[in-house]
């Protein structure tokens, strides 16, 4: 990420990032759409439905929801920007989870009971897949002997090599960031569930606008981290995301939204199984 | 048409629903008709598609007495009762108050039929139209 | 999820089932009953429509003659066009198009 | 410290297609209570059928529901029947249960879609629905209307399927077939559905009866009640065979759905093959007098009205019990104790129907 204006190039990217989120979004809707049997609507439908969002009439119910509204999306912002700066991985884990607990106060300082069995759930979610990102970063620094996110830029094999079976926890773990169909337990895009919209239930217009941006952002951090996995070569790693974004819209077509104890089970057993096995395969090679 | 109907009065009631269960019908329904100064109230029962009814002549005014407690499926259509005729159904499992499908401000009692108009019986001893909702 | 699985890559492949709506219509059957319509040349005015409908959605008067229907009462069921002693009622198959 | 918490489950929720309210007392996400209230859209239907005269009422019986709107407009033409004393013709009969068994297959799919979808399975969802498409094309081509045939009259049919159609309704019927065949194992064998459905909302066999549950949420807890067997219309002629399981959750009550598909199809194929030659209907005098429970299979369960005729042109008296005001008690019993995230799926496992409901 050296050039000549690191500046420009980052405030580019900045600017560049939710949009390439709206795209991706806009993808996977018209690919779920078409695995449907459907048509589908416009690749860019995301991007238009932010924006009608933003001029809709705010509306709130007390003011510290629009604080948190807006943190969700600073933290995000910051979190990618430790992402493309190469900064420490674990610090740029802290600020990722501080996002997502901004959504969860967000969610928690209203009163509405969907509203907040939303952000219990989305807190379990998160007791559920963080220690898969800690031992990802414990793994990241076993393989490049460093905890910095440029690391993988400058080692000699790709991370894949050397994280296998944690590329497969982390694709789970990006399922549920994604939101997708097991893991949907918290909200999810169609408001089709025995939340309503779970945690994001009670916002409207401009700010649920900013948690949507933030998603966006949320969607480009996951793209960019897969494509760390193989960051020697980036048309490479380019071309892994793709595939990992592809197998996610099968995922969240072939299954069916299941329970909250499943998912806790399946990430402690399943998901943390594999991500230890790899990190002891790492010590002991 | 209607077979096998067994005419009771109130005070049967409990009894003969209670023989029917332990006979091992099902209760389909209840159906209610006004009559003018009095509802018809009719209890189906079905076992092994053999439909067994209970006919009650309920006089207006008098509330009814609830079969939830035998048959808890009883008990939409007795508030349902409650609410369309405007008999009081004493002792339901769970009493909407008249507010099962009726809500605030709604006509009393409307599925009563009008002074006048259908059975000649209420043009001899009128009654006030509608009962009350509980 | 196997069977899910397969299913989805058929879909991939197949021709999407939606068509685009505005641009694209389907074609009606003939027999669908779209909306009431009336040859007003044959009519008598006889009012055995107004009596039969079930929703009270037509209204026939002798004098003046004039025969009208409310579309939106209407719940095309075809028992005005039975009923026709003139057979000048006739159920068309497209939809009226919204106001 | 447990706090008790009051959820109100609709009336307009995105997994409940019609306005009931379920309040949930909840314990964290365990059910402790479920009160249904309804009275959202109560028509008065009983009512304008005392003010319409009864040829009228056929097509106000059809409108009580918008999903098995042919099945009222049958069952409330062979209660006046039988009050008139009316032979329908063999045709007459063949046909209303064609009718009757495409619109079951219709529901039934419609059903398992809004399961599907209750579950956040939205391809299947999508995708049962598409084949739900085909049957009423079906409908449109044969009787005009997609839901709303308005085929039935007192005394037979009004409309007659000419041999053509008839091909092209197999030639359709063969499709249906073909896409429930690639869809349906995909809904029943899914580990993910299975997780969700299997033990889930068990109403024991006793429970059942004694809260008068009906059609299939009967049927999956082992009540072989299935009043299509007592023969009426052509059923006697087609081999009718009831689907019956044992096991009493969501994922029973589904099977027995799925299968009721296949049977429906293929009783209506048969029935499109057998039909004999003649006439629709039978022409009538007169006005109904007397009193009769008309009882009919519906794709929800057994559907009974009431019909008390004065011998003039209004009904006396016309009331209707629809199988899910029958079904809303096992279902409360149901809900209680089972989690948060399964209500959804066990209030669309009874397949409720809340316009019929409240009329």
């Amino acid at each position: 990420m050296i050039t000549s204006h690191p500046l420009m190039l980052l405030a580019l990217l900045t600017l560049i990032a939710p949009f390439w989120g709206a795209l991706l979004s806009g993808i996977d809707r018209k690919l779920t759409a078409r695995a449907q049997g459907r048509i589908g609507p416009p690749v860019i439908q995301p991007l238009y439905d932010t924006l009608k969002l933003l001029r809709k009439t705010p509306i709130v119910l007390n003011r510290i929801q629009v604080v948190y509204a807006y943190l969700h999306l600073a933290f995000m912002v910051l979190a990618f920007l430790l992402l493309v700066l190469g900064q420490d991985g674990l610090m740029f884990l802290f600020v990722f989870a501080f996002s997502t607990l901004s959504l969860v106060l967000g969610g928690m300082c209203v009163r509405s009971p969907y509203s907040r069995i939303g952000s219990q759930r989305e807190i379990l979610l998160m007791v559920a897949y963080e220690p898969i990102l800690i031992l990802l970063m414990i793994g990241i620094y076993k393989a490049n002997g460093s905890f910095l996110l440029g690391s993988p830029f400058v080692a000699a094999k790709p991370l894949l090599m050397a994280l296998p079976l944690l590329f497969l926890a982390f694709l789970v773990v990006m399922a549920i960031k994604l939101q997708k169909s097991p893991f949907d337990i918290a909200t999810s895009h169609h408001a089709h569930q025995e939340l309503v919209k779970g945690l994001t239930l009670e916002y409207a217009g401009p700010y649920l606008a900013l948690i949507e941006i933030a998603h966006f952002y949320e969607i480009a951090i996951l793209f960019y981290f897969v494509m760390l996995f193989w960051a020697s070569n980036l048309a490479i790693g380019f071309v892994l995301a793709c595939a990992s974004f592809f197998l996610m819209v099968l995922i969240d077509n072939a299954f069916a939204r299941l329970t909250t104890m499943w998912v806790f089970r399946f990430m402690w057993t399943g998901a943390l199984l594999l991500a230890l096995t790899n990190i002891l395969w790492l010590y002991f090679r | 048409m209607l077979t096998n109907v067994t005419e009771i009065p109130v005070t049967q009631l409990h009894g003969e629903v209670w023989a029917l269960k332990q006979q091992g019908y099902r209760l389909v329904t209840l159906t209610c008709c006004d009559l003018g100064d009095a509802h018809d109230i009719l209890y189906h029962f079905d076992k092994d598609y053999t439909l067994k009814h209970l006919r009650l002549r309920l006089p207006r005014g008098e509330s009814l007495p609830s079969i939830t407690d035998l048959f808890f499926a009883a008990v939409l259509v007795e508030n349902e009762i409650q609410d369309l005729f405007g008999v009081t159904v004493a002792g339901m499992v769970v009493d909407y108050k008249g507010r099962f499908l009726l809500s605030e401000g709604a006509p009393v009692a409307p599925l009563n039929k009008p002074i006048g108009i259908g059975i000649d019986i209420r043009a001899k001893a009128p009654v006030a139209e509608g009962g009350k909702a509980s | 999820m196997a069977t899910m699985l397969s299913n989805i890559m058929k879909n991939l492949g197949r021709k999407a089932a939606t068509r685009l709506y505005p641009f694209e219509k389907r074609e009606l059957p003939t027999t669908t009953r779209g909306h009431l319509d009336i040859e007003i040349d044959k009519c008598i005015f006889c009012g055995a429509c107004q009596k039969r409908c079930p929703t009270n959605a037509i209204n026939v008067t002798r004098d003046p003659k004039t025969w009208a229907v409310n579309h939106y009462a209407c719940i095309v069921c075809g028992y005005c066009v039975e009923v026709c002693p003139k057979d000048c009622l006739l159920l068309r198959n497209e939809h009226l198009p919204q106001p | 410290m447990i706090r008790r918490n009051t959820i109100p489950f609709g009336p307009q929720h995105p997994v409940l297609p019609e306005p009931i309210q379920l309040r949930l007392v909840m314990e964290d996400e365990k059910i402790i209570e479920a009160l249904p209230a309804i009275g959202y859209i109560h028509r008065g239907l009983e009512k304008i059928a005392e003010k319409k005269d009864f040829i009228q009422d056929v097509y106000l019986a059809e409108r009580i529901c918008g999903i098995c709107s042919f099945m009222h407009s049958q069952n409330y033409c062979q209660g006046i029947e039988s009050l008139m004393n009316l032979t329908v013709p063999d045709r007459g009969r063949y046909l209303r249960t064609i009718w009757a068994e495409i619109h079951r297959v219709h529901s039934h799919l419609l059903a398992l879609g809004l399961l599907a979808d209750s579950f956040g399975f939205e391809n299947l969802f999508m995708q049962l629905w598409r084949t739900r498409e085909i049957i009423l094309d079906i409908m449109e081509q044969t009787a005009g209307g997609r839901v709303m045939l308005g085929t039935c009259c007192i005394g037979g049919v009004r409309k007659d399927i000419s041999s053509a159609q008839a091909t092209v309704v197999l030639r359709q019927l063969d499709q249906v077939q073909k896409e429930c065949d690639e869809i349906l194992p995909a809904l029943l064998n899914d580990y993910s559905v299975k997780q969700r459905t299997v033990g889930v909302g068990v109403l024991p066999r006793d429970k059942a009866h004694e809260l008068g549950a009906v059609g299939p949420v009967a049927r999956a807890s082992g009540i072989g009640m299935d009043y299509r067997e007592q023969g009426y219309a052509a059923y006697p002629d087609l081999g009718f065979k009831k689907v019956v399981e044992t096991a009493g959750d969501c994922y029973a009550r589904t099977l027995v759905r799925v299968k009721e598909i296949a049977e429906s199809i293929r009783m209506a194929r048969l029935a499109l093959e057998k039909a004999p030659q003649g006439p629709i209907a039978v022409p009538f005098k007169g006005n109904p007098t007397g009193e009769v429970l008309a009882r009919i299979e519906q794709p929800r369960g057994e559907l009974n009205f009431y019909i008390k005729g004065n011998g003039t042109r209004n009904l006396e008296r016309f009331r209707v019990r629809t199988p899910t005001f029958a079904n809303l008690p096992p279902l409360l019993h149901m809900l209680t104790g089972c989690q948060l995230a399964d209500v959804p799926v066990i209030a669309l496992s009874i397949d409720p129907c809340i316009s019929c409901t409240e009329r």
